[in-house]
């Protein structure tokens, strides 16, 4: 069974890039039916993730390896491993990816890049795949990047909108920068530990080496996460990344790559539990952003940036619970989001396919126009608000419970708030887009089979994925992905935080259904809050600013994105940027080469003025041999 | 050895005086001028192949006043192509009057017998009398153009400048006889040593002003003023000439004063020698950086040339022996072949302006290529001949740890590309008004054949010739 | 007898004359006239030193003799070119003739 | 040894050369033939050393070694190992896909071909000679023909470009010609061997100089801040094919030289000056690399990108251990293919706009699809995508420097970051947006175009995806190397 399943495990990745491939050189002789191939080829990656995923259910490692770099004595090995954590993430990632191809399917209809867009999913789904299944740093290093780069793909695919180029230009490179911590700390890893395959670091491996360098290069490796799993402060590429295709926003930055920044954490943990300040920088980064994501997403009025400040909270949610040690209960709520949070996405896209815009004040009351698509839609915002039976509701309470019970107290109450936050702005999005009056002018019109069916789907395991961590299983999840972890239900702090959830709907309900013109008051009220949260706390204004300055000619370029609400001043230091970047060009021609050219230039002047010495006049030349002959003898007798 | 057992190594020379004399009796009685040119050839041929016998054996011959040694049969041999190259190139051309040609080939033949006795005699008067016989010649070469108001100036200043040095050369030939009491270069060293400390400066300046005399032979700064007017004035094909053939002697007869008269006073000339050879080759390519005219571009940059050959004779060691003389060897096709080149263009167009090579490449590919080969050579690009001659220069210059003066050379080498590439620029970039292929001038072809021959094969199997510089070394030693 | 001392004196005074006029001297023929100076000083030497110093005392006086010779082979040549020169270009002032020059 | 297979390398382009000098001017196609057969029998030629080669020897393979001037000692000795190997078949397949290129040559086709064969013996023979004397011939041989084929071929600055290559490689041989002169002098036995010298302990003092001397020259060709104002000028001026070639090729030679010369016989002067090459190479990386961003010509911003690729490659060299070498190795090759592409690239639009001002294209995804597709790809392999060459390289390089010099390699890490944004702002600039209409019309690669840089693109991917393909034949040697360092 496990022999089986090595040489299977292979096939799971390679799958979609055949589609890759089929697609991209004859895209064009299969028009529309090159979503079936894609389709087909995930479908059959998701059936064989789960024939390698059922020896892994019953303890099994599996483990297939080869020499992928040599350099003198030395060798870096590729290769492929299953373990729990690895399982689930294959689970979800094969999974979440078949659904949403079919999905795309009517998403995409009509689209004159058909082809090109399901290729692209097909080397996403490879390259993360590729990803979930590396046996060490560099192996995930480097499909990190190859979904980086599908990401860029995806984002940018209607690339004749400028918004939509600048974007993915964004995207690649914000994840770049935290890339670039990412591989320092996997050659501190390489020369502190001497390794950087996963099964080597091993909790065990950590408690016996225990240098300081390690801790470092645990820093320098959530660096790397910070810029995929879009977290403070690297997180402003997300929200820009909408201007893809929803399917795309769906499954890449909600689901699956995203989540890769935390599945990286968490393989990792052995090394952030034996360096706790680490780890604490983590819990730190991550609360942070799970409020701030929140925090935000109040005010937006696109949908799909609610919902992508959203993601960003919740992926700081997840962080934040393997900083402070709660790993199991971060990937559970890992695969708890990923359903949802799919969910909420393909939900979206449908009322944009059906409304055809993407601003919630000219929705309202789509309800009866778009049945399927709205009770689905609610049941992923009654997960992520945590409301009990829902999934969502099973992963965050348990990431509350360990932060309270591990004396946590100040990410417990951050989390908790903005638990609170999020339910209620995820209620905001609900009755502002589907009850109330439409605003609008549109006929809205429910989406077709290919693209509800996958809403079902989706639906169902927004409710379902959240029992097998569920006390009614016996955290049978938590032990799965962390044998020996004692996990305690603790039913107060499940009835504080549906309270604090249901609490958040009811304000939500009194202000966008009691009381409409409510929030319009509130925001008068407190206006620098609502300011605040309406221009993302800034954050692009203040890169732009100092971005710029450190790299220059870059944030010049990353600015004119974002020109519709920025101010004189940050013009003016982009100016500057273009400006140094000009002088160093300016450097290099007159002072570098310029240095140079005033040998040549000097040598030249210098001929033209001695040859007039060679005056003609013979005697003058006399004179030189005189002269010549005086200083010789003076300079040999002396 | 008395005169007449001398005569049997003096073969060569007595064919040549033969010669001289019949093509002068012969060009009066009215032969055609392309004949008295083959036969000069012939005469050539005929006096090097005389050679015979064990060539690197060592002779004194007619009392001691010559020497029969390696250097002389080298001398021999490149005298064939110093004086032969030219001749041939001048039988087909108008750049020497017609009816002056009869003079002009005895002219050069009388040169290469003078070259030959140059080159073979360590004693004072025969190196004042052939040094001088040979600068009387060349001045009346490079005026034998006699309506051409360059040329007379040209002769002028040759003559002005050389009968000067010539003068300051004798004036310390007189003192080191004075201080030596012998004409003779062998004994000198052992009576020099003879005098004493508080001679040394009289040694010395006697040595300087004698260096003056063959520092204008050889366009040494700050003797070669008259260089670039001389050779830019000259008839090309004598032009050519005198920047390899009185030069390549020049060295020799340095190379022997200062070895076999001076080799106690070794580090004063020899750092003598580094300066003079930094400022000559740095004089020479600086200022022919800002030259428009192909002929006083070559002209200066023989100047430099003669800098990179002093760097080999300051060092004197072996290496720098071989250094000097491959130089001169390869100089000898490398230099006289672009003058060919330059003459025939000059014949073509009558001017020697680079604006004259624009578009060559198209209207004559074969000159512009053997051109370029020519010009890489002299700026010592493999393969070569220029190549292995720069690498001996800088070896003898690394071998003696004169870094500085290899550091000097190799900038000064960059500096002499930028100004060999102008006229390769003008060949082959710069777009010509002109159409017209260049006439075809067979004999002059085959000259400039001969000299790419060298130029080519000297680059890439340089073996023989080292073999024979190192013989002729060897044969020079044993003295 | 002259002392040695005395000659060398005059030589060298010579000698220096010889060059002064070749230096400061315009006219073609002035020049050669100081040239001969100097050849003059030359010969002086060779001849004072024979006396002298001199091993085979007539080697120097024969070279002074071929001096002599060369010196009027030089003249002979340098007065044809002189004369070309005039023909040429009407003076025989070295500063008007700087045609080849830079 | 029966049959002198590297010598047929070096040689048969010359005779490739004679026979288009023997064909009449007219007949450009013949000539056009002769010179793709010739490149192609080379590469042909390259494979079947490929073949040959031991995969377990660090040593010299293949090895002729003939008497040529034995007053000097100058051998004519070619041989291979693993550091050559990878050099002689980038520079056999770049020389075959830049002939291909070369077609669209209208004027003197017959000259350039000419001169184009005897560059390629030129490069070949640097890359085999195991003589000094003979590597420095064949290294100024390149030269010659580089300065024609930049002077008569390239751009409106031609003359000053060609002039300014010239003249910059001339002064830095020098130099190295007055290096392999020291090196020669103070070695016992004297010799010009390569292999031979190894043995010889030079002092430390003597080591210092002369691998100064040596990396002035090596420096300017490679080229290393701040020697590098030549190549922006050469690279924009040069006709598309030399463009590769110059890129490709003749930059790896510099390094090459380090690998070749400097290293292993100057062991001590390596690991003297390896710190402060590390701090060039980090200047030149983030130098290269901001210039490149600034740049509106697309071939500059090529030029300009080599600057910061060329800086990883020394920056590799520098840190002397086995895993930085191998990656500077392995950068030196995949540069070649992927800069390469790229100004194949370039060439392919300008042949098409007649411009290569970036800020006047826009959109062309939409208009030339196949050109998109490549210029994306080799663009990714050029910033470094994992799964493409360039990838493996400088992530091999900055782990194995990483150790020695962490600072250096951390702030080289942004030449990581500047090659996304360049290449990505090229890219957008290029491709992505609205289409102007100026250039609706513009056609898709030909057939010629795509089989010129389908290899390429094989090539960067095959190693990208499975790097030991090519590490294999290099491991050994530099692990030999290493060992002569330590």
């Amino acid at each position: 069974m496990v022999n089986n399943a090595s040489t299977l495990i292979c096939f799971i990745p390679f799958l979609p890039l055949i589609a890759f491939a089929i697609n991209i050189f004859f895209g064009k002789q299969l028009g529309e039916k090159s979503a079936w191939v894609t389709l087909a080829c995930s479908t059959c990656s998701f059936v064989l993730a789960m024939l390698v995923i059922r020896p892994v259910l019953s303890g099994a490692v599996i483990q297939v390896n080869f020499d992928w770099i040599v350099f003198g004595s030395g060798a870096l090995q590729f290769g492929f491993l299953a373990d729990p954590l690895a399982a689930i993430m294959l689970f979800v990632v094969t999974c979440i990816g078949s659904l949403i191809v079919l999905y795309s399917i009517g998403y995409m209809h009509g689209d004159p890049r058909f082809s090109r867009f399901f290729a692209y999913l097909g080397l996403f789904l490879f390259s993360m795949l590729g990803l979930v299944l590396s046996t060490n740093l560099v192996q995930i290093y480097i499909f990190w990047e190859l979904v980086g780069v599908c990401s860029y793909f995806l984002i940018g695919f209607w690339f004749e909108k400028d918004s939509a180029a600048n974007a993915g230009k964004k995207a690649f490179i914000t994840n770049r920068i935290g890339d670039v911590g990412f591989f320092i700390g996997i050659a501190l890893l390489f020369y502190g530990a001497g390794t950087v395959n996963f099964t080597d670091l091993t909790h065990e491996y950590f408690h016996h080496h225990h240098q300081a360098i390690l801790g470092i290069a645990g820093l320098f490796l959530f660096c790397g996460a910070i810029g995929k799993s879009a977290q403070f402060p690297l997180h402003v590429w997300l929200p820009d990344a909408m201007e893809g295709p929803t399917p795309v926003s769906a499954l890449i930055h909600a689901a699956t790559m995203v989540a890769a920044g935390v599945y990286l954490v968490a393989r990792l943990f052995p090394l952030y539990e034996a360096f706790p300040h680490s780890a604490s920088v983590v819990a730190v980064i991550g609360t942070t952003t799970a409020c701030m994501g929140a925090f935000i997403a109040l005010s937006a009025n696109d949908i799909k940036k609610v919902l992508a400040y959203s993601t960003i909270s919740q992926l700081g949610y997840m962080i934040a619970a393997i900083g402070i040690g709660a790993m199991s209960a971060g990937m559970f709520h890992l695969m708890t989001h990923a359903f949802f949070k799919a969910l909420l996405f393909l939900g979206a896209g449908s009322v944009i396919h059906g409304t055809g815009t993407q601003d919630m004040r000219e929705m309202g009351g789509l309800f009866k126009a778009m049945p399927k698509t709205a009770w689905t839609f609610l049941m992923a915002t009654l997960a992520i608000s945590g409301i009990p039976p829902f999934a969502g509701f099973w992963s965050k309470d348990e990431i509350l419970t360990h932060a309270f019970l591990h004396h946590h107290p100040v990410v417990f109450g951050l989390l908790l708030a903005a638990a609170f936050l999020t339910a209620f702005y995820m209620f905001r999005l609900v009755f502002m887009t589907f009850f109330g009056k439409t605003r609008g002018h549109f006929h809205a019109h429910e989406s077709p089979a290919v693209m509800t069916v996958p809403l079902m789907i989706l639906a169902f395991f927004a409710i379902a994925a959240g029992f097998p961590g569920s006390p009614f299983m016996h955290h049978w999840f938590q032990a799965f992905v962390l044998p020996g972890e004692a996990v305690k239900a603790n039913f107060g702090l499940m009835m504080l935080s549906s309270v604090v959830a249901l609490s958040a709907i009811g304000c939500a309900y009194y202000c966008y259904i009691v009381k409409p013109e409510m929030p319009a008051r509130i925001t008068q009220a407190i206006k620098p809050l609502y300011q605040a949260s309406l221009n993302k706390l800034w954050f692009d204004e203040i890169y732009g600013a100092t971005v710029v300055r450190l790299f220059q000619w870059l944030a010049g370029t990353l600015f004119l994105f974002d020109q519709k609400i920025v101010d004189g001043a940050v013009n003016g230091s982009a100016r500057v940027g273009l400006w140094i970047s000009k002088i160093k060009n300016w450097i290099d021609q007159y002072i570098v080469d310029g240095a140079v050219n005033l040998v040549g230039a000097i040598t030249r002047i210098t001929s033209s003025i001695l040859r007039l010495f060679q005056t003609g006049v013979i005697h003058h030349y006399l004179l030189v041999m005189f002269i010549g002959i005086l200083m010789i003898l003076y300079g040999i007798t002396k | 050895m008395d005169p007449i057992a001398s005569l049997a190594y003096f073969k060569p020379e007595l064919i040549l005086i033969a010669a001289v004399f019949v093509i002068l009796t012969l060009d009066l009685a009215g032969l055609s001028k392309p004949w008295l040119g083959y036969l000069s050839i012939a005469a050539l041929i005929g006096s090097v192949a005389s050679l015979s016998g064990n060539l690197f054996d060592t002779h004194w011959l007619f009392f001691n006043l010559m020497i029969y040694d390696g250097f002389s049969v080298l001398i021999q041999i490149l005298v064939l192509f110093m004086v032969g190259l030219p001749i041939l190139a001048t039988i087909g051309s108008t750049l020497i009057h017609e009816r002056q040609k009869g003079e002009f080939y005895v002219m050069m033949l009388a040169l290469a017998l003078l070259l030959i006795i140059m080159g073979s005699t360590t004693h004072l008067l025969m190196i004042f009398l052939a040094t001088e016989a040979v600068s009387l010649s060349s001045y009346l070469l490079v005026g034998s153009q006699k309506f051409n108001k360059k040329a007379s100036e040209a002769s002028l200043k040759y003559l002005l400048y050389g009968a000067v040095a010539t003068a300051v050369l004798v004036f310390g030939m007189s003192l080191l006889y004075g201080l030596s009491g012998t004409l003779a270069l062998t004994e000198m060293p052992i009576r020099l040593a003879k005098l004493g400390p508080q001679a040394q400066g009289a040694v010395l300046t006697a040595m300087v002003l004698m260096l003056v005399g063959f520092g204008f032979k050889i366009s040494m700064a700050p003797f070669h003023m008259w260089a670039p007017d001389v050779y830019e004035g000259a008839p090309t094909p004598v032009a050519g000439f005198l920047t390899v053939a009185p030069k390549a002697l020049g060295f020799l007869v340095l190379f022997r004063v200062l070895t076999i008269a001076f080799p106690v006073q070794y580090h004063e000339w020899s750092a003598l020698l580094v300066i003079l050879s930094m400022l000559t080759m740095t004089i020479g390519n600086v200022f022919a950086v800002s030259q428009n005219n192909v002929k006083r571009i070559l002209a200066y940059s023989s100047v430099a040339q003669a800098g990179y050959i002093l760097m080999g004779l300051a060092a004197s060691s072996e290496v720098g022996v071989y250094a000097v003389f491959i130089y001169l060897i390869t100089y000898l096709f490398t230099n006289l072949g672009a003058f060919l080149v330059v003459g025939i263009v000059e014949q073509s167009e009558g001017s020697n302006l680079l604006e004259a090579y624009q578009g060559l490449s198209k209207r004559n590919p074969f000159l512009a290529m053997t051109l370029t080969i020519f010009l890489l050579s002299l700026a010592g690009i493999p393969p070569l001949a220029g190549f292995i001659a720069k690498w001996f220069v800088f070896a003898s210059a690394i071998h003696i740890g004169f870094i500085s003066l290899a550091v000097v050379a190799a900038v000064n080498s960059a500096i002499a590309g930028f100004y060999y590439f102008k006229i390769v620029k003008a060949m082959y970039l710069s777009p010509g008004d002109k159409e017209s292929p260049i006439r075809k001038n067979h004999l002059a072809f085959t000259a400039v054949l001969i000299a790419l021959a060298g130029t080519i094969l000297i680059g890439i199997l340089p073996s023989p010739v080292i073999v024979f510089v190192q013989h002729a070394f060897m044969s020079f030693r044993t003295l | 007898m002259i002392p040695l001392h005395h000659i060398l004196f005059f030589s060298s005074t010579l000698f220096c004359i010889g060059l002064f006029g070749a230096l400061s001297r315009r006219h073609v023929v002035g020049i050669l006239i100081s040239v001969e100076i100097m050849l003059n000083a030359a010969n002086v030497n060779l001849v004072a030193f024979s006396r002298w110093t001199g091993l085979i005392p007539v080697n120097a006086q024969v070279f002074a003799i071929f001096i002599i010779t060369l010196a009027a082979a030089a003249a002979a040549v340098a007065l044809a070119i002189v004369l070309t020169i005039y023909r040429n270009r009407k003076t025989i002032y070295t500063n008007e003739i700087d045609l080849l020059k830079w | 040894m029966n049959f002198p297979i590297l010598t047929w390398l070096v040689f048969l382009p010359l005779l490739g050369m004679l026979a288009v000098m023997l064909t009449p001017k007219q007949n450009e196609k013949l000539i056009k033939q002769i010179a793709t057969v010739v490149s192609a029998l080379l590469f042909l030629l390259s494979l079947k050393v490929l073949m040959a080669f031991n995969l377990h020897d660090g040593g010299i393979q293949l090895a002729e070694k003939v008497m040529w001037i034995p007053q000097l000692n100058v051998h004519y000795y070619l041989g291979i190992d693993g550091i050559s190997l990878p050099m002689v078949v980038l520079t056999a397949l770049l020389s075959l896909l830049a002939c291909v290129a070369s077609y669209g040559i209208k004027d003197r086709v017959k000259e350039y071909f000419a001169l184009y064969l005897l560059l390629e013996t030129g490069m070949l023979g640097t890359f085999l000679a195991l003589d000094l004397f003979l590597f420095y011939v064949f290294w100024e041989v390149v030269l010659v023909p580089m300065y024609f084929l930049i002077g008569i071929w390239g751009g409106p600055r031609k003359e000053y470009a060609a002039i300014k290559f010239f003249l910059y490689t001339l002064a830095g041989s020098l130099f190295m010609l007055l290096g392999i002169l020291a090196i020669y002098f103070t070695s016992t036995p004297q010799t010009f061997d390569m292999i031979a010298l190894r043995q010889n302990n030079f002092a430390a003092g003597f080591q210092h100089i002369v691998f100064l001397a040596l990396f002035l020259g090596f420096a300017i060709k490679v080229p290393i801040w701040p020697f590098h104002t030549w190549l922006p000028d050469a690279h924009v001026e040069a006709p598309t094919p030399i463009s590769v070639i110059l890129a490709g090729v003749l930059l790896k030679m510099g390094t090459y030289g380090f690998f070749r010369i400097s290293y292993p016989i100057l062991p001590e002067g390596a690991h003297w000056f390896a710190p402060w090459m590390g701090i060039l190479a980090a200047i030149g990386i983030i130098y290269g690399g901001f210039v490149a961003l600034a740049q509106t010509d697309f071939k500059k911003l090529v030029a300009y990108s080599s600057v910061s690729h060329m800086g990883f490659v020394l920056l590799g060299l520098a840190s002397c251990s086995a895993m930085g070498m191998n990656g500077a190795l392995l950068q030196m090759f995949s540069h070649g293919v992927l800069t390469g592409a790229l100004f194949l690239l370039v060439g392919a639009l300008y042949d098409r706009a007649h411009t290569r001002d970036l800020s006047a294209f826009g959109g062309l995804g939409a208009v030339m699809k196949v050109y998109a597709g490549i210029l994306i790809f080799v663009s990714m392999g050029s910033l470094g995508l994992p799964g493409l060459s360039g990838f493996v390289a400088e992530f091999m390089i900055l782990l194995g420097t990483f150790k020695i010099y962490p600072v250096i390699t951390g702030l080289s890490c942004i030449g990581i970051l500047l090659a996304a944004c360049y290449m990505l702002y090229t890219v957008q600039r290029v491709l992505l947006g609205k289409v102007n209409p100026k250039w609706e019309k513009l056609t898709d690669m030909t057939g010629r175009e795509i089989f010129t840089l389908a290899p390429l693109m094989i090539v960067t991917l095959a190693i990208g995806v499975y790097p030991i393909l090519i590490l294999k034949f290099m491991t050994p040697a530099i692990t030999a190397l290493v060992g002569l360092l330590s």
